[in-house]
């Protein structure tokens, strides 16, 4: 991956060609021995080049390749390496490199003015909404349903840009306290700056390998042994916020195909999507790492620490490490992988982590993908 | 039964307007930077060859995108070369007509292996043909910004 | 070797230069239900899986794929969006069934074009910002540029190209989903305002309003909910270099690539097997090109043999029966999976008054349109060929 | 990160690098517009907006009343049935507190976005604004009016609802 920047002077080709080439060159592989590519990237409105997944081609390592572009809004990035699953447990290759690239600093004055698009065009965007809102109105739905005090919603900020200090690519490292996140400007209620992941550029890639190939390329492949994907209704409105019931569906499905029957045993640690510090919360309930409104208490108490009975976040998050959208949700699967293969350095969990799940989020509060990956 | 009700009516017909309201500014990259400053500053083309290809690629990447490997063998390029296709353009971007019909191009410049799409002028068009040798027209110093518009446009080289 | 997987259920609206009546939920809403209803699949029961094709910028939406669940049954359900063709969209659904995981898919795909005020201004966002785009070209250049390098290289001419716009058009006479029939003939396409020369405007298919559905199923699951299910034999799919100035301008080495793999998929099929193709005629000369690139004949005899009636709906190689692009209305990220509902027909003998005797094994392919050099191509047979 | 790995690419810069042009850079503007057809179930929406009318749709396999209407029940995969007008009124569903507006500049007067269920429906909700109020003193489960432009101001939009306003108990 790349680091995780607010600007980055390369262009999205660049960024995609250095997470790319990373990739192939960390298993020893060579560019001839990738069979099939594919992209994962959020909004074309961030890049600002429609049809973005044909413009990134070259950088991401796709001339003359089988390759195509997957996208379900801000779950991408962990849907990205889903896909490049379904390449090679189709049988049709042996390998996929996977690819996640977004530039959103391109999107002027703010990248926030492209989420203004995402809006229903008749019955929303004239109101003139912001992103915020909706996250706000769920957040507000959230913590009422549970009542929840915000300090325990604060403590995952706290948490995941403490633990970015140890990422070497990350944009939001800090050490803050609960009482900073509490005092920072709000933006909107309840949603305040610290509260949220900034927006960056950056790119992140994985190369999936068959059973026989992966045996050959290395002794300690890490395995997607759980997939799931699930996408609720676009009428957002018409649900109840408080509980992500499609994020539950998708671990189901992910569970199942890993044959994981008691999560909150047999998951060693989590990375669920973090854009901002509820979600962490609301994504442990769906992926049933805890109770329902449970995972304010389980934050609160330090649980969820890297050194905590259920670490979640070990990488910093997307609040620590920045959020370029795809790109943030494939890091996570870069996390995975380096915890499981015990090659996180500083952010080393401890204990013998074996079995871990990546989640990413996005549409309009929609989206759930699930991928669980064993030692 | 897919509809129990449509419209029949164009009294009934609802449409709204919209637009995709952002605008963009684009980095020039890490290889645009250096090929695009060099227009600028000193009105030379550079191209970067690929060792492994033996490609000169032109505008330079930072890698090739055939073997994949890093770039660093940055090559002045002539500023002149062959027309390897080319149309009229009679219309603008947006649609409408031009008042002079517009000639683009792809231009493999001499020691490149790619070519570049730019404009061509000082000739008819029934006059430009696959093959044609033209020649960069660069802005004046002071106008040029580090665009590829600072070749304002290629022309044919007199026989 | 991958899980079989076949087509069970095709549906498509009309095709129309404008369809003002309907948003594009209540299309894909049409689309759906007449796909299921073939398919004869329920499906918040049935359908496991479904995958929509769809780019932001056609659609004036970002992150289009939050809007795709309700109107085709796939709330609360495994739904992706592929950012491309809905042929693409059909790879992917036909890759999940090969895993195991998933039994029954469906595919979708749509345009609403005509919303769009200007395409061109679209098109030209998928230019490159920084070498490309700030020549402030018309993007139809791009075609301009390609069609002069293939005919300087292949020899074909311009009046052979007018020849496919007529065979096309023509063709689309007897297709009651096409929405750009006409009586044209090649002095008329020769006659049309050049565009970006050679390309004349009617060398360029028009854009057209509609939605398909495709319902995908395991060879076990086909075989329970129809008769005459529709094999995929072959797939494949390839991007050459997006970069204008790294390209090959009279090849399009994206459609060879793909169309060796799906033959190469599709081991028992060779060209001569094939009884008839639906393949990208976006550009009049992309006909003439693709069907020289995938090997249906050599460099240089595509335009003879469209001369000569060979790709015509009676000749040996029936090329685009269905009016293709040119005759039934181009629909962006729709054009493939429209051609592929096309050939299902065929193979099902059910296409009525364009019906292809004796089809049984049909081929598809799809470019994505300017400026990309991206396609996929599919061969698919019906039950007992 | 990975042990094995010691350098990540990236070159950060600073907004001012673009500003002063210490990087170059090239800028556009899309011209990126649209006229997006609303169909049968938005258009009359939009429509009876006009007449100062919010109606729903009714499925009546899974009973459910929703707004904004569609002509198809997502959940029963079926054609729904009816058109039913709905009150003017509304529960607060969920709320929050903006201070920004779409392009992220702050505002002076805080906004109320809200999802305020209808009253009729079964469980639909729509998005917009809380106004006459005091963002202090809006609560979950409180009801709220619409307040409607008048009959001239409104275009079948929409923003023909102004806000709603707390309904004093």
């Amino acid at each position: 991956m790349t680091k995780f920047m607010r600007r980055a002077q390369e262009t999205g080709k660049e960024l995609a060609y250095e997470a790319a080439r990373m990739a192939v060159d960390s298993c020893g592989l060579r560019i001839e021995d990738i069979e099939s590519v594919t992209m994962g990237s959020a909004p074309d409105a961030f890049d600002g080049v429609h049809m973005k997944g044909e413009y990134l081609i070259d950088g991401a390592g796709a001339w003359r390749k089988p390759y195509m572009r997957n996208y379900v809004g801000g779950g991408t990035g962990v849907f990205a390496p889903i896909h490049g699953w379904q390449h090679v447990a189709s049988g049709l290759f042996d390998t996929c490199l996977v690819v996640c690239e977004e530039k959103m600093s391109s999107c002027r004055p703010h990248p926030q003015a492209a989420f203004l698009t995402i809006f229903d065009n008749f019955t929303e965007r004239p109101l003139g909404p912001n992103l915020l809102w909706i996250f706000a109105l769920e957040m507000h739905r959230y913590m009422h349903v549970h009542k929840i005090p915000k300090e325990k919603i604060a403590a995952v900020s706290v948490k995941n840009k403490k633990n970015a200090l140890d990422h070497p690519c990350a944009q939001l490292a800090q050490k803050i306290t609960v009482e900073d996140v509490l005092n920072s400007e709000v933006l909107v209620w309840p949603v305040q700056r610290l509260d949220i992941s900034p927006t960056s550029d950056g790119a992140a890639a994985v190369v999936l390998a068959s059973e026989d190939v992966a045996k050959k390329i290395t002794d300690s492949p890490v395995w997607i042994d759980g997939v799931g994907w699930n996408l609720d209704t676009a009428y957002w409105t018409n649900r109840d916020l408080y509980y992500p019931q499609y994020v539950e569906n998708a671990a189901k499905m992910a569970y199942q195909m890993a044959g994981i029957k008691n999560p909150r045993q047999e998951i060693d640690f989590a990375e669920p999507y973090d854009p901002f510090d509820y979600k962490e919360l609301h994504h442990m309930e769906g992926l049933m790492l805890c109770k329902k409104g449970e995972a304010p208490d389980l934050a609160w108490e330090g649980l969820t620490q890297r050194d905590g009975k259920l670490p979640v976040c070990p990488s910093g998050g997307l609040l620590g490490v920045g959020n370029p959208i795809a790109a943030a949700g494939l890091m996570k699967i870069c996390e995975l992988f380096w915890q499981l293969r015990r090659e996180a350095g500083k952010r080393q969990i401890p204990g013998d982590p074996k079995t871990a799940v990546a989640q990413a989020w996005g549409d309009l509060m929609q989206v759930g993908t699930v991928v669980v990956m064993r030692a | 039964m897919s509809f129990t009700e449509r419209i029949q009516s164009p009294e009934d017909l609802k449409h709204v307007k919209g637009e995709m309201p952002v605008n963009f500014l684009y980095t020039a990259g890490i290889a645009g930077e250096r090929f695009l400053r060099e227009i600028k500053e000193n009105a030379k083309i550079l191209g970067v060859r690929c060792r492994k290809c033996h490609i000169v690629h032109v505008p330079p990447k930072i890698y090739c995108e055939r073997c994949f490997e890093r770039l660093y063998d940055w090559t002045e390029l002539a500023c002149e070369g062959q027309i390897e296709t080319f149309t009229t353009c009679y219309f603008d971007a947006d649609g409408n007509r031009l008042a002079e019909p517009q000639i683009l191009a792809v231009i493999r410049l001499r020691g490149a292996n790619e070519g570049i799409v730019h404009r061509v002028q000082e000739i008819r068009d029934r006059d430009v043909h696959v093959g044609m040798e033209v020649k960069a027209v660069f802005r004046e110093k002071k106008d040029r910004i580090g665009s590829v518009l600072d070749i304002a446009y290629f022309k044919p080289i007199a026989p | 070797m991958a899980r079989r997987a076949a087509v069970i259920g095709v549906g498509m609206t009309q095709l129309r230069s404008i369809a003002p009546d309907l948003s594009y939920k209540e299309m894909m809403f049409e689309a759906a239900v007449k796909a299921y209803n073939d398919a004869g699949v329920d499906p918040r029961r049935d359908v496991q899986s479904f995958i929509c094709s769809s780019e932001d910028f056609w659609e004036g939406t970002s992150i289009f794929d939050e809007y795709v669940p309700d109107q085709i049954g796939a709330s609360l359900k495994p739904v992706c969006t592929i950012s491309g063709d809905g042929l693409y969209s059909l790879v992917t659904a036909y890759m999940q069934i090969s895993t195991g995981l998933i039994d029954v898919a469906a595919v979708e795909a749509h345009s609403k074009s005509s919303e769009i005020v200007s395409i061109r201004n679209i098109m030209s966002l998928a230019l490159d910002p920084v070498y490309v785009r700030p020549l402030g070209a018309d993007p139809y250049f791009v075609a301009g540029l390609e069609m002069m390098r293939y005919l300087h290289e292949s020899g074909n001419t311009r009046e052979q190209c007018a020849k496919v716009v007529e065979k096309n058009r023509r063709n689309a006479l007897r297709n009651p989903y096409a929405a750009y029939a006409s009586e044209t003939t090649a002095q008329d396409a020769l006659a049309s305002e050049a565009v970006c020369r050679p390309l004349g405007r009617m060398d360029i298919a028009e854009p057209a309003d509609g939605a398909a559905v495709v319902v995908l199923a395991s060879e076990e699951k086909a075989k329970d909910f129809c008769d005459d299910p529709v094999w995929i034999l072959g797939l494949g799919w390839c991007s050459d270099t997006p970069c204008l100035e790294a390209r090959e301008w009279g090849q399009a080495a994206y459609a060879k690539v793909a169309a060796d793999k799906t033959f190469k998929m599709a081991k028992d099929v060779r060209p001569k097997d094939v009884d008839l193709l639906e393949i990208d005629d976006s550009f009049s000369y992309k006909e003439l090109q693709h069907l020289e690139t995938i090997g249906f004949c050599k460099e240089g005899e595509a335009g003879i043999l469209t001369e000569k009636g060979v790709t015509a709906p009676d000749g040996e190689i029936p090329v685009n029966v269905s009016g293709g692009s040119l005759g039934m209305g181009y629909t962006f990220e729709m054009a493939g999976l429209q051609r592929l509902c096309e050939t299902v027909l065929q193979l099902r003998n059910r296409a009525g008054e364009h019906q292809v005797k004796n089809a049984r094994t049909g081929f598809v392919q799809c470019w994505r349109g300017i400026p990309t050099a991206s396609g996929a191509a599919m061969i698919l047979a019906s039950e007992g060929s | 990160m990975s042990v094995k790995i010691k350098e990540y690419a990236g070159t950060p810069l600073r907004e001012e690098d673009l500003k002063q042009g210490k990087v170059l850079s090239i800028g556009y503007w899309p011209k990126a517009k649209y006229t997006w057809s609303a169909g049968v179930a938005i258009g009359r929406y939009l429509t009876e907006l006009k007449n100062a009318r919010i109606v729903g749709r009714q499925c009546d396999k899974c009973g459910r009343t929703v707004v904004p209407p569609r002509m198809f029940c997502e959940w029963c995969f079926r054609p729904n049935d009816r058109w039913v007008i709905l009150k003017d009124s509304g529960v607060v569903n969920t709320y929050s507190i903006s201070h920004i507006a779409a392009d992220a500049t702050r505002i002076k007067e805080p906004l109320i976005p809200t999802v305020i269920q209808i009253d009729g429906t079964t469980d639909a909700g729509i998005l917009h604004l809380v106004g006459e109020a005091d963002p202090k003193e809006v609560k979950f489960g409180m009801k709220v009016q619409a307040v409607w432009k008048r009959p001239e101001e409104r275009t079948g939009a929409i923003t023909d609802i102004r806000y709603f306003r707390p309904i004093e108990k």
